[in-house]
């Protein structure tokens, strides 16, 4: 299918400009909204991966919670005219050449190992089985989560307070 | 090949139209509501006839007209306006947010249940979908406003996004709620499971399926269809919860540096997301394309179906707007009282009601 | 048939996250720090998501993501709440400048 | 308690709010309840004493240009040519008109609607009504022109009045020539008198100077009387009309009359 081949590319390839962005622009607040975009592709790479739910889930944290904000946190820390994030040229060329590595290995296992890959086949009503996988084999890692989120959740605003007017209160 | 092409270029096409003449007829009928609540006429003088006189350079007619034309007009004028950008603006960004907020709105008509078979995407998760890809339209907002370089702007988006993540947690509780009744998150789905008379509605508890137990979730249902209905309010930033535009403190919120074409898309994708908004609530608690009576169903009319969802749609639209210019504007910190004192309370002693149902009764 | 290989997704992946790396080395202020650790969270979850369509295991490496996304939602609320925080004592969001620790 | 009681205050005060909302929804385009006009369609009758548009009866005019003096931010210009021994008819009331008015204009972009032009007004021909429709495209257009002559024919007139002055210059002059010669035998005459009567009585003048005094005053106070009875009269007059009007517009209008009462009413009741 030529079609869906063309699709991917597109999406791959806003993924990865998107990522260049995030990483490479001056600006945070660009960076920032590269980032939304960025998960915003992630999430269509996963409707290529037959996982809607994913997807959906994707957009529904990532895009419209963490996105949110992270963009949040820039406008309360910065001044608002002010948003260019200066390098240090030594870390650039550290930091390039630790990431160059890593890229290359990964590169090299991905075509070295021999995957033991079978056709992918579609899974009907996949938020049903996810579900069901969360109430018998997940059942303590979901568990888990809940109350990670909730600590989380308590964390941050403890943390977030205005250290010490508010705690005499 | 060049079917798949076709078919997509259709659907687009039909679903551009649907939210144009959705965005035109709403606003035409918000004008008409707001005048009369006002003891006005409102608009009068375009009226089709007119507006084709008028651009063909005759004479105008006066006589006969209710202004059906207005909001047409009034789009024809927005597009001739100058397209204004502020000299601080940051350019890239500023363009890119209208397209955005209005990408997020046009997405949603995609898996918007009209009839059986008239369901431009009838994906597997489409309720899911709808959520999730309408939480996409709060980054445009925050960029409008972030790109504007303008206090107001930057104040009114900070305050929407606010408000719309909050209420994402009362709207999504409870929707969660129907989902686990039906047990599917395809919108077909859940309309086809309130097949039947109007009793089977859930807003009504779905009595006709599930027998005379059935009422114990009436109560349920309505106070999940009044908080889904408020936090739908919330989230499309309508009165009285439009503090993120309120104009005796911001201008116009986000939007008050847009001019032209791009403050029309701003205001076709409000009034989109109103029409989303309300057609979930159809979708999910009234039935959605049954008209409640099972002989109109069955009689296998052309075009029942569609006509009976879009006029459900507007009555609960002229409800919202019935609201908007009856309440007045509620402050920030009574909004975020409503919403976690109130709404989240409610919705999740309706989730676990119907968790209690689920599992116990059926 | 490029959507259909798993080496596709593993090279995208890869990419994302030696983008990611380079982020947290290079950045100095703590936000773009965060961005920086979400892309690499993001490759690891292209990566399970992956996995979970190509190899026969089921559904559990879409599970496992959703695992990474409660993570990563959570992660980002507590680390910008300790960035709010950093704010008000140093006024700057630099990590470089955050030297408290260091006698 | 006072959380379930905030709820139930919460829907009854909305639904009050609602229901008020809805019957003023129900209630336009019935004979009650809409407040407003269809503005280019149908308009109101602006209120009696009124002062919206200024006009000039320009056959009534005699370009005394007291309208002019009086008015506080110059807004009439009037430029006036001598007209000929009967050229022009005389006004309504009798008053002989001597000026051609090729310039009257008012900009009622400047106006401030005091009305004090009108009062002035020897013939009655300034006068204010309640004609409200302004609109104009251009600033220039508020610029109303009452002159009754087109460009030609004021220059015309000009050239005319050009031609009557220089004649008359001349019968002046012929005039002036006459009456200096006349002066000069007159007081060659006197001259000679004067010789003739060289040395005669001289107390005489001392009476002749106090009678004027004395006749001058009562002749004052009867023209202070006269401007009192003008005023009087214009007074008087703008009372009718507004009355004559009053009447007019009940006789056309009743039923407007009737709508505007019961929407005072509503108004009363709501507050």
């Amino acid at each position: 299918m030529v079609i869906a081949d063309f699709a991917f590319i597109l999406v791959a390839a806003f993924v990865l400009i998107c990522a260049c962005v995030v990483v490479f622009h001056n600006k945070i607040i660009y960076s920032a909204f590269a980032l939304l975009f960025c998960f915003f592709g992630v999430a269509g790479l996963y409707v290529f991966l037959n996982a809607e739910f994913l997807a959906g889930t994707q957009l529904l944290v990532y895009v419209g919670g963490i996105s949110v904000l992270i963009l949040f946190g820039i406008l309360l820390t910065k001044n608002i005219e002010d948003l260019t994030s200066k390098e240090v040229s030594t870390q650039k060329i550290f930091g390039g050449l630790i990431s160059v590595t890593f890229l290359g290995g990964l590169i090299y296992m991905v075509n070295s190992v021999d995957w033991k890959v079978s056709t992918p086949k579609p899974i009907e009503n996949s938020p049903v089985e996810i579900g069901k996988l969360f109430m018998s084999d997940f059942l303590i890692p979901f568990e888990i989560a809940g109350v990670l989120l909730l600590v989380a959740l308590i964390g941050a605003v403890v943390i977030g307070r205005d250290t010490d007017k508010d705690l005499e209160v | 090949m060049d079917n798949i092409f076709l078919w997509i270029a259709i659907t687009l096409g039909a679903m551009v139209g649907l939210v144009s003449v959705v965005g035109i007829v709403s606003i035409y009928l918000e004008r008409k509501i707001s005048a009369f609540m006002q003891d006005r006429l409102g608009p009068m003088e375009v009226g089709f006839g007119s507006l084709v006189n008028a651009i063909a350079g005759k004479e105008v007619l006066r006589e006969g007209r209710i202004g059906l034309a207005q909001s047409l007009a009034d789009g024809l004028k927005l597009l001739q306006k100058e397209d204004i950008i502020p000299d601080g603006a940051d350019k890239f960004l500023f363009k890119l947010a209208p397209m955005i907020v209005f990408a997020g709105t046009f997405s949603t008509f995609a898996a918007l249940p009209l009839a059986e078979y008239f369901i431009p995407a009838d994906v597997n998760i489409g309720l899911f979908y709808i959520l999730a890809i309408s939480s996409f339209g709060v980054s445009g907002i925050l960029m409008a406003g972030w790109s504007s370089n303008n206090k107001w702007g930057l104040l009114g988006s900070l305050r929407s996004t606010a408000q719309m993540v909050s209420y994402e947690i009362p709207v999504g509780v409870s929707l969660v709620s129907i989902v686990m009744l039906t047990g599917t998150l395809s919108m077909k789905g859940i309309v086809v499971a309130q097949e039947g008379w109007f009793w089977n509605w859930h807003l009504f508890g779905a009595v006709g399926h599930h027998g005379l137990i059935g009422f114990v979730l009436l109560p349920m249902m309505v106070i999940n269809f009044i908080a889904y209905f408020i936090g739908s309010l919330a989230e499309t930033n309508r009165a009285p919860f439009d503090i993120p535009e309120a104009e005796s403190e911001l201008v116009a919120g986000y939007h008050t540096e847009y001019t032209g074409m791009r403050f029309a898309i701003f205001f076709l994708a409000e009034y989109g997301a109103i029409f989303v908004g309300n057609a979930i609530a159809v979708a999910l608690f009234l039935g959605g394309w049954y008209s409640g009576i099972p002989a109109i169903d069955q009689a296998n009319i052309p075009g029942i179906a569609p006509l009976v969802f879009i006029l459900k749609t507007f009555v609960l639209i002229f409800v919202v707007m019935w609201i908007r210019w009856t309440l007045p504007r509620l402050r920030v910190d009574q909004l975020m009282t409503l919403c976690w004192k109130y709404l989240i309370p409610f919705t999740l002693f309706t989730f676990f009601s119907v968790a209690i149902y689920k599992v116990f009764i059926v | 048939m490029i959507y259909n290989q798993l080496e596709t997704y593993l090279v995208i992946s890869a990419i994302l996250f030696s983008l990611g790396l380079y982020a947290t080395f290079t950045r100095k202020n703590a936000i773009s720090i965060l961005m920086g650790v979400e892309l690499i969270l993001n490759a690891a979850c292209i990566n399970f998501v992956a996995f979970s369509n190509f190899v026969e295991i089921g559904l559990s490496g879409q599970v496992v993501t959703i695992f990474l996304i409660i993570l990563a939602a959570a992660e980002a609320a507590v680390a910008l709440a300790i960035v709010l925080h950093l704010y008000r004592h140093i006024q700057s969001v630099n990590v470089d400048e955050a030297t408290t620790l260091e006698g | 308690m006072s959380y379930f009681g905030d709820i139930a205050k919460a829907v009854s005060t909305i639904s009050t709010g609602m229901k008020i909302t809805f019957a003023h929804f129900k209630n336009v385009g019935k004979n009650k309840g809409t407040f407003t006009t269809q503005y280019p369609k149908e308009t109101l009758t602006a209120p009696a004493f009124s002062r919206q548009q200024l006009h000039n009866n320009i056959d009534d005019c005699i370009g005394c240009k007291k309208c002019a003096m009086a008015c506080p931010v110059d807004c009439i210009d009037i430029v006036t040519v001598k007209a000929g021994a009967d050229e022009l008819s005389d006004c309504s009331d009798g008053t002989k008109r001597r000026l051609h008015l090729t310039v009257y204009d008012i900009d009622m972009a400047k106006c401030m609607f005091c009305g004090l032009c009108t009062y002035p007004c020897p013939t009655h021909c300034l006068t204010i009504n309640d004609d409200h429709n302004f609109i104009k495209f251009e600033r220039s257009e508020l610029k109303y022109k009452f002159s009754a002559y087109s460009p030609e024919d004021v220059v015309r007139i000009e050239k005319e009045a050009a031609e009557r002055e220089v004649i008359a210059k001349a019968e002046k002059a012929a005039k002036a020539k006459a009456k200096a010669e006349a002066a000069a035998k007159k007081k060659a005459a006197e001259v000679a008198k004067a010789k003739a009567e060289a040395e005669k009585v001289e107390t005489a003048p001392e009476p002749e100077k106090t009678e004027p005094k004395a006749k001058t005053e009562p002749v004052a106070k009867t023209q202070v009387e006269q401007v009192v009875e003008v005023k009087k009269e214009e007074v008087k007059l703008p009372v009718a009309e507004a009355k004559e009007n009053e009447a007019k517009a009940e006789e056309i209008k009743p039923t407007e009359d009737a709508s505007k009462e019961a929407n005072s009413d509503n108004e009363t009741k709501e507050s």
